[in-house]
């Protein structure tokens, strides 16, 4: 069997990161995000890159990194707050953004992926959204016709993988990742462990492996980017 | 006299029946859910992959797997159940979610909802709003009936860029409840104290019906 | 909590069965197919009815028992093979039918539970699948327009429900019942188990009950269409 | 002499490369299996929803949970995943399927493929065909080189309603390997005892290209 278990994500992206090439990051914020693969991404040194990816990251995290080098021309994200590096850059016209309802972002790395060229929402009819898209009746209610998204690259952060690349998710830590794994023609998966071929359940799989080309061990802890909490005291 | 946040945000439980499935915004909305009443049961999604979303986790308790659509920590239920963004917004933009209560920078008489970027500020982004309010069977806004500065949020027409169009069904201010009617606002309820007078002077957006019973 | 356990499937149709309305019934041949709801359904009486269905039954089995009786006068399927009943109506006119390909008819149950009003694929392009659609071209090749279906009532079959009407399927008795599941403005689910809730865990749920009305226990056997077995010996 | 149809299989099986996702169509395609060389993998897709299919259950050992596309029991391996419908099909026409290989009853110089319909005959369906043939990455069609009766199969165009436009790349049948052109079909290779009359006589396409080496 073609081996896709990668020894660390610089080997894993070996040979597949080109400039001008389009690159979806899964992940909501930090959480189920690549932080491995991206900071493997960065060192590639790959530029002029088109990012699809919910959030910029943060200050210093995740696709913060690429933006600190200067590697990406272009954002398709949903949300791009709380990271002033990426509002400097866009200010100063640095880099280009293309905002997209999250919806409408999720499915069309889906339908990219499952061969959907183009689909019609009601999301974003009579607002900026719309502009230049084209509007179509459905039972008179008007659609607004979005595109299918394919990556040359998807990076993709699981719980478990397999040696096939079959992939478990973890809580709200899946999000994205099924839907960019699925985008991508070529998709690295980073994950917390990686287990012998037939450890998994196969009614659990949540991304099946023919969607994973390689898999990595990841190397960067999880984080909580707003830690909320409740004192044990009060509540009780 | 007006409704304080935890006031208005009883109001908007009250939409809440039994079962519902209700995906709370940020701000004033998230409040809502502290005021259900005991006799109902409702399961909150968040757009990010999740239904039955819990409490805030206890301290040193919180899981990097496990946050809201705001980005905070929170915790699972007994019923919680996890999937991928795209079928969450299929939730939401196939009609499924039974409510949506959402915050707002500014709403029209028609419906109209602008909440998510004003021209010349550092935009953001609309997040899920736009699939939101697209989407749920029934929205409903809770915001203050007036901006900091003073001025009508509830207008004839958005100024700001729209986040939806002719989605919103219901408002509820600190100074009464309105319903949405095209061609203009029927007041549904006037806070205790409020004279329409001083609603009339806040409101921009057209004033269709009084309730008949005011509260004084 | 609004209660989702129905006693029985006769009770868990009450008052959703109209004449004329759309139902879709999960399953791939007699796999994973509703068969005590469909018997129930047949029960109501409900006529005129359109059936969206991978297929159409076998010879008395599944959706053939509303065949016998008349009750269905359209099929939207991809495959109405290997039953003889299906055809004889078919040949006198009794029955209208409406092919769909399996991917385009699986697409089509997702995209309506999903409020996609249409989607472009290039399935069926420059067939008679086609005739009448529109074509589009995408980078330069041709797609033609499929639409989304909503049905009036979803009967879809599962392995295990919790009492919120959270499903998880078994192999491939999944098939087409997670997206009919979301397609059905009413979803009533058959299942093997009824467990408490916070039984399952919520990693292993393949439908979140926001998609499912109504839950009941199954009471008609799985079967087994085309029995294919090797003997042990020559194997050995 | 031409090739058995476990030849045909072997040569389509040569198509395989290691670690492919491949989906067989019924009839002779699903003796590819059995052909596979020692060196390389592969992983058989079941459109009703599953990759890395197993064989047939031995007798007692059927489950009715587990069927393949043609509604067979099979069984499941150490690497199996299950999926619902509409994730099967958008592997299948989003491009992740690298091989089909199926039987026909026609196909063209062009491409073009029609293996679902007679008219005037009783018509089954076309199950999962079009989409396979729309959304493979390559498509390879095994097939007598005639009809029972004798007449052509491998045609200038076809007559029966087709499945797929322009969407073989080639064709394995008992007297050769022929690959699309576009204006006709290449002669990959010749079965052994065959003759270029014998296959000039039984091709109706156009024939364009000859092997540099034949087998005699």
């Amino acid at each position: 069997m073609k081996k896709k278990v990668f020894g660390n994500a610089t080997d894993a992206l070996a040979g597949i990161a080109t400039d001008g090439m389009t690159v979806m990051a899964g992940g909501f914020g930090l959480c189920g995000m690549p932080a491995s693969l991206i900071e493997a991404l960065r060192d590639t040194g790959a530029s002029a890159l088109t990012c699809v990816s919910n959030n910029a990251g943060t200050d210093g995290e995740g696709l913060a990194l690429l933006l600190s080098t200067g590697q990406i021309r272009k954002m398709i994200s949903s949300y791009v707050g709380d990271n002033k590096l990426f509002s400097d850059l866009y200010l100063s016209g640095a880099i280009e953004l293309e905002f997209c309802p999250q919806g409408t972002l999720a499915e069309r790395c889906r339908a990219g992926g499952a061969g959907i060229a183009g689909f019609y929402t009601k999301t974003g009819v009579g607002t900026v959204n719309a502009e230049g898209k084209e509007i179509r009746e459905f039972d008179g209610v008007p659609h607004v016709l979005e595109t299918g998204i394919i990556a040359d690259l998807a990076l993709v952060k699981a719980e478990i993988a397999d040696e096939d690349g079959n992939l478990i998710y973890r809580k709200t830590a899946r999000n994205f990742n099924p839907d960019m794994a699925m985008g991508g023609r070529m998709t690295v998966a980073e994950v917390e462990q990686i287990v012998p071929a037939g450890s998994l359940d196969p009614d659990h799989i949540h991304t099946p492996g023919i969607f994973v080309q390689r898999v990595v061990q990841s190397t960067r802890a999880k984080r909580i980017e707003k830690l909320t909490e409740r004192s044990k005291e009060v509540a009780q | 006299m007006s409704w304080s946040r935890d006031e208005m945000a009883a109001k908007a439980a009250e939409e809440i029946e039994d079962g519902f499935y209700v995906n709370l915004g940020i701000g004033i909305p998230t409040l809502v859910a502290n005021h259900i009443p005991a006799d109902r049961d409702l399961i909150l999604q968040s757009e990010n992959g999740m239904l039955g979303m819990g409490p805030f986790p206890f301290e040193g308790e919180a899981d990097p797997d496990l946050i809201n659509a705001g980005k905070q920590t929170i915790t699972e239920l007994d019923r919680t159940s996890y999937f991928s963004s795209s079928t969450s917004f299929a939730m939401i933009r196939g009609g499924h979610i039974d409510l949506a209560i959402l915050g707002t920078m500014e709403v029209a008489q028609n419906g109209d909802i602008a909440n998510w970027m004003i021209p010349g500020k550092l935009v953001k982004g609309m997040g899920g709003g736009m699939d939101l309010v697209a989407g749920a069977k029934r929205v409903v806004v809770i915001t203050d009936h007036v901006t900091k500065s003073g001025a009508p949020k509830l207008l004839k027409q958005c100024t700001l860029p729209l986040t939806g169009q002719g989605v919103v069904k219901r408002i509820i201010t600190d100074l009464g409840i309105f319903d949405v009617k095209g061609e203009g606002l029927a007041v549904a309820e006037i806070a205790p104290g409020v004279s329409r007078e001083q609603i009339q002077k806040a409101t921009d957006a057209a004033l269709l019906a009084w309730p008949d019973k005011e509260l004084a």
